[in-house]
C-alpha cells in the first residue's frame, strides 16, 4: 500500500540520503535505523508531507501522497508533545479530533487516557503532568484517531519500561488488524517481525 | 543650446545645488551599486580559488 | 466549515486559559489612545480632527501586538505540524485561528472604539462610522497580519521583521478607515471609503488564508 | 514545442546561466552608457528651460526613470519569484534576490531627487504627495523583502518566503497606489506635479525616455552582476562551481 521509490533529502549542502526505497503492504512494519544526524526524522517529515524531497516517489495506495486521503490515513508523532500545556488531556484528545474532522465519543476517549495509565488525570491540566505523562496523552491519539499508517519519531523516548511495553502492544494490535508502521528507534523495539532500513 | 558658458551651466539658472545634487547621488550610487557588486562576486571567487588550492596541498600532503 | 468552527472553538478555549494575553492588547490600546492628548494638549477642535488618525493608527498597533503569537504557540509545541497533517485542509483551520485571532484583538477594538472616541469630543454618528469602519477594517488587519505571522514564523528576530512587512501593507486599511470617519466628520458622507474597505476585505477574506497557507507550509519545512 | 522549453529549462539551472549571465553583461553596460550618454546630452543641452521651472525641471530626467525602474523592477522580481514558486526553478529564486537592492536603490533615488526637486518647488523638502508617498512605501517594501530573506538562513526557504511576500506586495502596489493618490485628493495635494513638467515637449519626453533605458540596461547588469556572486555562494559545494571559477 505504501510505495516508496527514489527518495533523496538534502540539508543545506549536505546530502542526508538518496535512492532510499521500500514498500509496506498491510500487517508489515518498519524500522528506521542510522546514527545521529542520518536523516531518521527528514525521512519521516519527507513521508508525512512536511517537507519535499529532492527527488523520489511516495505512493499511497497507488496515489501520490501526500493526498486528502493520505493524511486521513495517517498519524504521525514527531519529537513534539503536540498536547496544549494549559488544556486538560480528555480536552486536547477532544480538540484535535475535531480538528481532523472525526467524532470522537468520551467513552473512547476516556478508556483511551485509562489503557495509557491517565487514570486520575484526565482533568488536569498537562502543564502538571510529567514528561512521560505528556508523551502519554500524545500516544492516546493513537487510539482516539483512527488511521491505517502510523508514522511513530522516536515514540519510545522518555518512557518509562512499561510504557515501553504498551506501546509495543498498541503497534502489535494495530498491525494484527492490518495496520502499518514507520519507526525510528535507536534501541530494538518490542514488536515482532519488522523490515529494517539503515540509512 | 541655451548655454553662453561653462559657469552658467554649472549655475544651473541657480537650481545648481538641487540639479548637481540629484545626478551626482544618482552617479555616485549608480557607480558604487556594481563596484559592490563586483567586489562581493570576485570576494566568493577568491575564497573558492582558495578552497581549490586547500584541496591540492591537503591532496598532496597525503600522497608524500 | 466544521474544522473551521472547531478552530475557532479551540483557540478561544486557549485565549480563555490565558486571560492576561489577550487583555494586554486591549489596554495597549485604551493606553495609548490616551497618552496622545495628554502630548498634543486638550484643544477639542484639534483633538476631533485627529481623532480618527489616531484611533486607527492605535487599533493597527494593537493588532500587531497579538500577532506574533498567532502561530508561535502552535508552532514551538508542535500542533501546527498536526494541523499540517490533518485530513481537514490546513486553508480551512488557518482561517479559523484568523478568524480567533479577530474575535480576541479585533472585535474588542470595534467595542472600546466608541467609547474613545468620546475621549475626542467625536459626536455620536461619528462614532457609529468609526465603529463600522473597524468593524470592516480590524479583520482585513487580522488577514493581512496572519500572512505575516506566517512568513516569519521561527525567523531570527520575528517581531520587528513582521513589523516591517506588515504595517506598509496595512496602509490602505489606516487610509479608508480614518478617512471614512474624516469624510463623515467633514459632511461628504463615508459610503465611498466604507465600501472600498469592504471591497478589500472581500479580496483579503479570499486570497490572505491561501498566502498564509502557503507560507506556513514553507515555514514548517 | 517541446524541443524550446527543454531549452529554456537549461538555462534554469544555475550552472549555465553562469556563464551566459557572464556573457550578457558587458553588453547590457555598453547599451546603458549609449543610452546614458544620449540621455544627458538632451537633458542638458537639446531641452529648452522650462517657463515655470527653470532648470530646476531638468531634475525630472533622473526623478522619472528612478520611479519608473522602481515600480518595474518590483513588477519583474514578483514574477521570477512567482515563476520559482510554481516550477521550483533555483535561478528564480537567486534572480528575485539579486533585483531587491537594485529596486530599493532605484526607490531611494527617486525620493532623494523629490526631495531636492520639491524644496525649490513647494518649498519644502518633503511634500505627502501621492507619487511620493507611494514610492516611500514602495521603498519600505523593498526592505521587508530584503529583511525577511536576510533573516532566513535556508536559501530554499529564503526563496519560497520572499516570493510568497512578493506577490502579496504586487496584489497591494496598485491597492496601495490608489488609497494614496484618494487620500491626496482628499487632502488637497500640490498643484504642480513633479511627473507632468506644464509644457512637455517633446524633447523632454525624448530625453526621459533615454534616461530610462539607460537605468534599464543599469539594471538588468548589475542584476546579473549580484546574480553572478549569488549562484557561486549557494552553489560553492557543487562539482561545477570548482572548475567554473579560474
Amino acid at each position: 500500500m505504501l510505495n516508496v521509490s527514489g527518495l533523496a533529502c538534502s540539508r543545506g549542502e549536505r546530502r542526508l540520503f538518496a535512492d532510499v526505497s521500500f514498500s509496506l503492504a498491510a500487517g508489515e512494519w518498519l524500522h528506521v535505523q542510522g546514527e545521529n544526524g542520518a536523516g531518521k526524522t527528514s525521512l519521516m517529515r519527507l513521508l508525512v508531507g512536511l517537507s519535499s524531497a529532492d527527488a523520489g516517489k511516495i505512493l499511497w495506495r497507488e496515489e501520490p501522497a501526500p493526498s486528502t486521503e493520505f493524511r486521513r490515513d495517517l498519524i504521525y508523532l514527531g519529537h513534539h508533545a503536540a498536547v496544549k500545556e494549559d488544556l486538560t488531556p480528555l480536552e486536547n484528545l477532544h480538540l484535535a479530533a475535531a480538528l481532523d474532522g472525526i467524532a470522537l465519543d468520551e467513552r473512547t476517549s476516556l478508556a483511551a487516557l485509562i489503557r495509557l495509565g491517565l487514570r486520575g488525570r484526565e482533568e488536569l491540566p498537562v502543564r502538571v503532568l510529567s514528561a512521560g505523562q505528556k508523551r502519554r496523552v500524545l500516544l492516546a491519539r493513537l487510539l482516539t484517531r483512527p488511521a491505517v499508517l502510523w508514522v511513530l519519531d522516536e515514540a519510545f523516548n522518555a518512557l518509562d519500561v512499561s510504557a515501553v511495553r504498551l506501546l509495543g502492544d498498541l503497534i502489535a494490535e494495530h498491525l494484527s488488524t492490518g495496520g502499518m508502521a514507520v519507526l525510528t528507534s535507536h534501541q530494538p523495539l518490542p514488536v515482532p517481525g519488522g523490515k529494517a532500513l539503515v540509512l | 543650446m541655451q548655454w553662453n558658458s561653462v559657469g552658467e551651466f554649472f549655475a544651473m539658472g541657480g537650481y545648481a545645488f538641487y540639479v548637481w545634487g540629484s545626478f551626482g547621488a544618482c552617479a555616485v550610487l549608480m557607480v558604487a551599486e556594481p563596484l559592490l557588486a563586483k567586489r562581493r562576486l570576485s570576494e566568493v571567487r577568491q575564497s573558492l580559488i582558495r578552497e581549490r588550492l586547500a584541496d591540492e596541498l591537503d591532496l598532496q600532503q597525503r600522497t608524500q | 466549515m466544521n474544522a473551521l468552527l472547531a478552530t475557532v472553538r479551540r483557540d478561544l478555549l486557549l485565549a480563555l486559559r490565558r486571560k492576561s494575553e489577550v487583555l494586554t492588547a486591549v489596554f495597549f490600546f485604551v493606553i495609548v489612545t490616551s497618552l496622545f492628548p495628554l502630548g498634543i494638549g486638550p484643544e477639542p477642535v484639534l483633538l476631533k480632527k485627529i481623532a480618527p488618525g489616531i484611533l486607527w493608527v492605535a487599533a493597527l498597533l494593537a493588532t500587531l501586538l497579538g500577532l506574533p503569537r498567532l502561530f508561535a504557540a502552535d508552532h514551538m509545541d508542535g500542533t501546527l505540524e498536526q494541523m499540517a497533517l490533518s485530513p481537514s485542509p490546513l486553508g480551512l483551520l488557518v482561517a479559523g485561528k484568523i478568524l480567533a485571532h479577530w474575535l480576541l484583538c479585533g472585535l474588542p477594538l470595534v467595542l472600546l472604539a466608541p467609547v474613545l472616541g468620546l475621549q475626542f469630543d467625536l459626536d455620536a454618528s461619528a462614532l457609529a462610522v468609526l465603529t463600522v469602519a473597524l468593524l470592516l477594517g480590524t479583520p482585513l488587519l487580522s488577514l493581512i497580519g496572519a500572512i505575516g505571522a506566517a512568513l516569519t514564523l521561527g525567523v531570527r528576530g520575528g517581531g520587528v521583521l513582521l513589523a516591517l512587512l506588515v504595517l506598509p501593507l496595512y496602509i490602505p486599511a489606516l487610509i479608508f478607515g480614518a478617512g471614512a470617519v474624516e469624510a463623515h466628520i467633514a459632511g461628504l458622507g463615508s459610503g465611498g471609503h466604507l465600501s472600498l474597505l469592504a471591497a478589500m476585505l472581500a479580496l483579503a477574506v479570499f486570497f490572505a488564508p491561501w498566502a498564509t497557507t502557503a507560507a506556513l507550509r514553507v515555514a514548517l519545512e | 514545442m517541446r524541443q524550446s522549453i527543454i531549452q529554456w529549462f537549461r538555462f534554469a539551472s544555475p550552472q549555465s546561466f553562469y556563464p551566459l549571465a557572464g556573457r550578457l553583461i558587458p553588453w547590457f553596460w555598453g547599451a546603458a552608457a549609449a543610452f546614458g550618454i544620449a540621455g544627458l546630452w538632451i537633458s542638458f543641452f537639446v531641452a529648452p528651460t522650462d517657463a515655470q521651472q527653470g532648470e530646476g525641471y531638468r531634475i525630472i530626467f533622473v526623478h522619472v526613470p528612478a520611479s519608473w525602474m522602481s515600480m518595474f523592477i518590483y513588477l519583474v522580481m514578483a514574477f521570477w519569484a512567482g515563476l520559482g514558486l510554481a516550477l521550483n526553478t533555483r535561478v528564480s529564486g537567486m534572480m528575485a534576490q539579486a533585483l531587491a537592492p537594485t529596486g530599493a536603490l532605484m526607490a531611494a533615488l527617486s525620493l532623494w531627487t523629490g526631495a531636492l526637486w520639491g524644496k525649490p518647488m513647494w518649498g519644502a523638502w518633503w511634500v505627502w504627495d501621492a507619487r511620493l508617498t507611494s514610492e516611500l512605501i514602495l521603498f519600505f517594501l523593498y526592505l521587508g523583502f530584503m529583511a525577511l530573506q536576510a533573516a532566513i538562513d535556508d536559501p530554499r526557504r529564503a526563496d519560497k518566503a520572499g516570493a510568497i511576500l512578493a506577490l502579496v506586495g504586487v496584489v497591494n502596489i496598485p491597492i496601495i497606489y490608489f488609497s494614496v493618490k484618494w487620500w491626496n485628493t482628499l487632502h488637497q495635494g500640490s498643484t504642480i506635479n513633479l511627473n507632468k513638467a506644464p509644457s512637455m515637449a517633446q524633447t523632454m519626453l525624448w530625453g526621459m525616455l533615454m534616461m530610462a533605458l539607460c537605468f534599464w540596461m543599469y539594471s538588468i547588469a548589475v542584476a546579473l552582476l549580484r546574480v553572478r556572486a549569488i549562484i557561486l555562494e549557494r552553489e560553492r559545494h557543487t562539482e561545477w562551481v570548482k572548475h567554473a571559477v579560474e
